[in-house]
């Protein structure tokens, strides 16, 4: 994926938030997110690892070996944070106390059913805490770039790869648009200036609904 | 009251075959001279039961590296390819849970429960060869308790009756283990004397550790 | 953030009729500046959940004396005879759960699972109604979980992002019941600033906490 | 129950307490087994509403009250000792992680059955923690005056009162007997020494089986 694709989404999926949201941001582009925050917004970052008011990366030099985040990498902790147990963090999680988690997606449907932890007999890292944070986390919203590298799309009517979790998602993220998954299906409601909605229909593997009114994505790369 | 030894005499106790708990998170809060001790004794057919198999080399994936293992049953093992490809020969057993099952599971043997209702899974592989439990309209996974003969805790303070404390992000599944295993031995920063550690700020209580090992 | 505010103000939040869970333990981390403000609010038909109701006259004994009470969910109402008079005549519905079947059903509808199996109960007139599972030739019950409208908590010392200690024996049900509410209200002795409580001897992360109330 | 019943009751108890031992004493009778541990033996005493290494009473005008014992009574905590929430506290009692507990009885029978919570109709306490413990605790002794007071006995074929647990008690100790719970049935084990077997078996409603020897319980009333 383009970098700057990656900026797109981060940045579109950070106006999301709203001040004092409690947010799991997943491994992977989803990480991006904390830094496009809008100023103003103060959330409280997640880390299934045991810890709430995870801030960003130390200085060089400076890394803790007992502070990482859920991807092994060394962060911080601001003022107010707090750590626990695995046990306590999933009871987090799975009992409803995430406002937003942000996944990665290999495939997503117009279900809402999201596919993210493994291609069958060529990659199977494990779901990690993926599953639990699909179920419970009161809001999903899925980045991702909307087509694999060979164009096919990744938004499709029936995930084909063993699903994360069944109708969970919320709404979909990519650097083309944003779409959210509505029981009538999925509903375009913002495209990026630099497309429009043929083409955005055209790259994407389900049949879209388009909202009244379809606004233009106003991110700069 | 535990007692206090090396690591190489606290993993005398982990005999082939046995199931091995082992805490920590991609390496943060595991009891690597625990672990390097049972490199060092040559460990074999092992069931590892932990969050990971952290990367080649370091932490837990010394122990899949080293050939100690039959058996995985982790939530991720995407930071060690030896572990995914010991997988795709079929050297290595592996079964992968989400994280918040695999630590309700573990509670669950820990607290004297026989199963959890969990949403986790539904309508994925995941539901495989369970039973799914409605109630009210929602369905449920009942996922079984998940017990080991030894836990490998890694602790930041412990006193002389075995009480821990844990730092930081390290103590991710080091407490819930720490209930669920035969034999429990931990491996810490520093022993400090019965009555140093405040009564608020012990994590495990002392009763649940056998054996003391300080970090080397 | 948590709001901080008076005793009186944030039970303004209780309306008749609601469930409301009370920390403590005959007393011990009871939130009495709360329990005293619903009863001058003079709250009716309240469900109360909570381990016991003390002893008339003192912690959630002063909602039995004071006709707040529709229903009480408890373990123990021994130590209270107001309690069983109302309960003989009728006026109170008294529901007795094993003691830790409910702080297990409490912690289940905090941490989102739609049940637990326990074998306490079985064999007794606690199994009544409930559904027998059995597992490896043992029998469990299927406890389900319990949430309430409204949780008042007694913690010792909060920082103004809600994070929560507690001291000693006062801990008891306050931290499971802070999961578990639609709006959580912590009584505390003492308020401090962000970042004076240490990340390790939080035990209630603030995120739990919607209200703040300074002991009176 | 006379004073002198009671303190041969649980002198007799502590003598089944070994070096180490988690320990859960009910309340009432059992309280007293603190009393006599035997000297050279150290147990940790768990309470019910979180905490291990629970000591004796405080000093007059040195109570603290948020250290105090299930009944309410204020305790002290000895060094070593920790303090937990209620679910852990269960979870030690409920997972096998107390070795021993000592409970009080309205009646137990000769399959172990304990009824100690409700007298329906008359009394109705609610259980607390006594299912959980009679339950979880690796063992269960009953600490009980052999006969209620119109001479009827405790120890029965039956238990007609609603069960706290179905076949959870080990040892019943009173203060004419020591019994084992076998398969087979009531194995006395010992007597007091102003006592003979067929009073025992008189004074119990379940017929009891007779140790190879007999012995006489040593104790000071």
């Amino acid at each position: 994926m383009a970098n700057d694709n990656k900026a797109i989404i981060a940045k579109r999926v950070a106006r999301e938030l709203k001040d004092g949201d409690v947010v799991n941001l997943g491994i992977g582009l989803p990480t991006l997110v904390a830094n496009y925050i809008p100023s103003g917004i103060k959330v409280w970052l997640q880390s299934e690892n045991g810890l709430i008011g995870m801030g960003p990366a130390p200085e060089e030099g400076k890394e803790d070996r007992d502070i990482v985040d859920a991807g092994g990498r060394p962060v911080t902790i601001l003022p107010g944070g707090a750590c626990f147990d695995s046990a306590t963090s999933f009871g987090m999680i799975r009992g409803g106390h995430i406002d937003v988690t942000v996944l990665g997606a290999l495939e997503v449907d117009e279900r809402g059913n999201l596919a993210n932890w493994m291609i069958p007999g060529k990659l199977v890292p494990g779901m990690g805490g993926a599953m639990d944070l699909t179920v419970g986390a009161r809001r999903v919203i899925v980045a991702t770039e909307h087509n694999l590298k060979d164009g096919s799309p990744k938004i499709v009517e029936r995930c084909s790869l063993p699903l994360t979790a069944a109708g969970e998602v919320n709404l979909i993220v990519t650097e083309l648009a944003v779409i959210e998954v509505t029981p009538e299906g999925l509903l375009l409601k913002e495209i990026a200036s630099n497309t429009t909605v043929e083409e955005v229909q055209r790259r994407t593997g389900a049949r879209l609904l388009f909202a009244e009114k379809i606004t233009t994505m106003d991110i700069e790369p | 009251m535990p007692k206090i030894m090396t690591a190489k005499e606290a993993v005398a106790n982990i005999k082939d075959g046995m199931s091995v708990m082992v805490g920590g998170f991609m390496g943060a809060g595991t009891p690597e001279s625990l672990i390097d001790a049972l490199v060092e004794k040559g460990a074999r057919d092992l069931v590892l039961i932990s969050n990971d198999t952290c990367f080649p080399g370091k932490g837990n994936g010394k122990l899949v590296d080293a050939g100690c293992l039959k058996k995985v049953i982790a939530s991720h093992i995407g930071t060690n390819p030896v572990t995914g490809r010991l997988m795709t020969s079929g050297e290595l057993e592996v079964t992968l849970v989400p994280q918040g099952t695999l630590a309700e599971q573990i509670r669950a043997a820990g607290v004297g429960l026989g199963g959890i209702l969990t949403p986790t899974g539904v309508g994925t592989e995941v539901e495989k060869n369970k039973s799914v439990i409605a109630i009210n309209g929602h369905q449920y996974l009942l996922e079984l308790p998940i017990k080991a003969d030894i836990a490998l805790l890694k602790a930041y303070k412990a006193d002389k009756a075995g009480n821990l404390t844990y730092r930081r992000a390290a103590r991710n599944f080091n407490p819930i283990m720490a209930m669920a295993a035969g034999l429990v031995i931990a491996e810490v920063e520093e022993i400090v004397e019965i009555g140093e550690l405040d009564p608020d700020e012990i994590i495990t209580p002392g009763i649940f550790v056998d054996l003391l090992v300080q970090r080397s």
